[in-house]
């Protein structure tokens, strides 16, 4: 809980997002709960729209915490691109997170890789 | 042990007192010497509950909320009380995937993963009065591999 | 910034409360993005009003502490109340070194510690009534060496 | 704000301590508030008495915290141990701790240090 001045910090950030070519790559900051999932969602879906992103990345990094509405937001980003064809993956996921894409089912729909390389390299 | 300690915590329904739930938590419960999997669970639980309130109790709306812990000898109990909407079938709400709030992205999980990370849930919930939902947890006090 | 948010913790008059009544204020503090020392400034002065409540207040005894904050714009206002044995003469409480408890090896410079560390101190204290302590500091919104 | 075990802890350790000839080492541990003080006090005390410590250190490399509750016990020591010629330092101190005492005006009795090492090797 230690933000860039070295102190806890509430206020959430929410995510860092890249679009290389057709993939949109997220990089979770922190945390992923209600409050920053309606941040996420909007910027997401301006990027996926402006850039036929057919491709997303969840990168958990710099995560510590996610709850069911990262698993809402996830969902709601595979939905938007799965009609045309698009994929997402999550990456760098610690163990508590990992928990709860597992009891969630989400990996049934969606991939698990190391790093983001790796998913970038499988193109 | 033979512990006893309690608190109560009333904040507005805002989404970035959601963080602010879960720290005030971890800290009282880390007087049980949890293991980082055993306060991942609970702050994951607490989440749920005060995230539930905000929107579906309070509709967005503001309002108060109601966070107690207490703590006898090795078990924790933790409530997450609001006087919203309040909720017409309990059971109903309680089956996993079922969500009234689709629209806002609500993956229907909530109650599942507070059951999923504590030993105990227990939901009270009336229309128009609020809800208040109780959850236990107890933290083993030996921990073999630490 | 038009920020509002306000909470009200309660708990027992306990000195291991002591680090989570900091914790908690810290946290909630945070949303308006204070550097380390204002943080460790509040902590302080927390640390001072919750410690008089549970020695002095309370004499070890059990009894409840509320602690509130309140942000409004940039400001934050932190207040402590006990029901406990109350203050007689709060002009000789406030003064530097003053204590009732050397005993207790206290320094007597609780209050001195508030004043130098937040903007505003008001002490409300009526004997076997209890003592409401209030403190309020402005956090700069603009960080010039950050 | 982390223990061993690596998440954040609110129950207090206190403090390490440690007696060299008759020199006692007190390494606060995180935090130095009234509830830590109580603890310090009682288990310095037996230490002081029985090797007649004739010089204390209070070392801060681990501590982030301290409040008047700090300043008290600090005092209390010194006053153990002045009429028989003692003395006391601090070492590693952080800025907001080096405050408190400056504001106490602590510094007016007690010596303060870089490091342990530094103390030492002054006998
Ligand atoms: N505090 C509450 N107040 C009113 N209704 C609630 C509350 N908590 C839960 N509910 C109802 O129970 C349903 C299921 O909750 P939950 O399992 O947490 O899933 P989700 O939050 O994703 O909808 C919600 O959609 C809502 O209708
Ligand atoms: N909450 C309280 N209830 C009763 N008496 C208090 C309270 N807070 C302070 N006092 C009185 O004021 C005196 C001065 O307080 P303070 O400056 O914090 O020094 P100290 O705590 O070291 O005694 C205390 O010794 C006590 O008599």
């Amino acid at each position: 809980m230690e933000n860039s001045k070295g102190y806890m910090d509430c206020t959430n950030m929410g995510a860092v997002m890249e679009v290389r070519g057709r993939s949109l790559l997220i990089q979770i900051s922190k945390e992923l709960d209600h409050h920053n999932a309606v941040t996420i969602r909007e910027k997401a879906d301006q990027l996926i729209d402006k850039n036929s992103v057919n491709q997303i990345i969840f990168d958990f990094t710099n995560s510590e915490f996610m709850d069911s509405s990262g698993i809402g937001v996830i969902m709601g980003r595979y939905k938007k691109i799965i009609f045309t064809g698009g994929k997402v993956a999550v990456t760098n996921v610690n163990s508590s997170i990992d928990r709860i894409f597992k009891l969630s089912g989400l990996y049934k729909i969606i991939e698990k890789y190391a790093t983001i390389e790796e998913v970038l390299n499988l193109q | 042990m033979d512990r006893k300690n309690a608190m109560s915590l009333e904040f507005d329904s805002k989404s970035e007192n959601e963080s602010f739930a879960r720290i005030v938590v971890a800290a009282f419960a880390a007087q049980l010497n949890p293991t980082i999997e055993e306060i991942a669970d609970i702050k994951t639980a607490v989440s749920e509950a005060v995230t539930n309130s905000i929107i579906h109790g309070y509709d967005g709306r503001e309002g108060k909320i109601v966070l107690t812990c207490a703590i006898e000898g090795s078990k924790i109990t933790v409530s997450v009380m609001d006087k919203g909407r309040g909720i017409e079938d309990i059971k109903q709400a309680m089956e996993p995937l079922y969500t009234t709030k689709p629209e806002m992205e609500r993956s229907g999980m909530g109650f599942a993963f507070m059951e999923a990370f504590m030993d105990n849930l227990e939901v009270i919930s009336a229309p128009e009065e609020g809800t208040t939902v109780t959850m236990t947890k107890t933290i083993d006090e030996i921990k073999l591999f630490s």
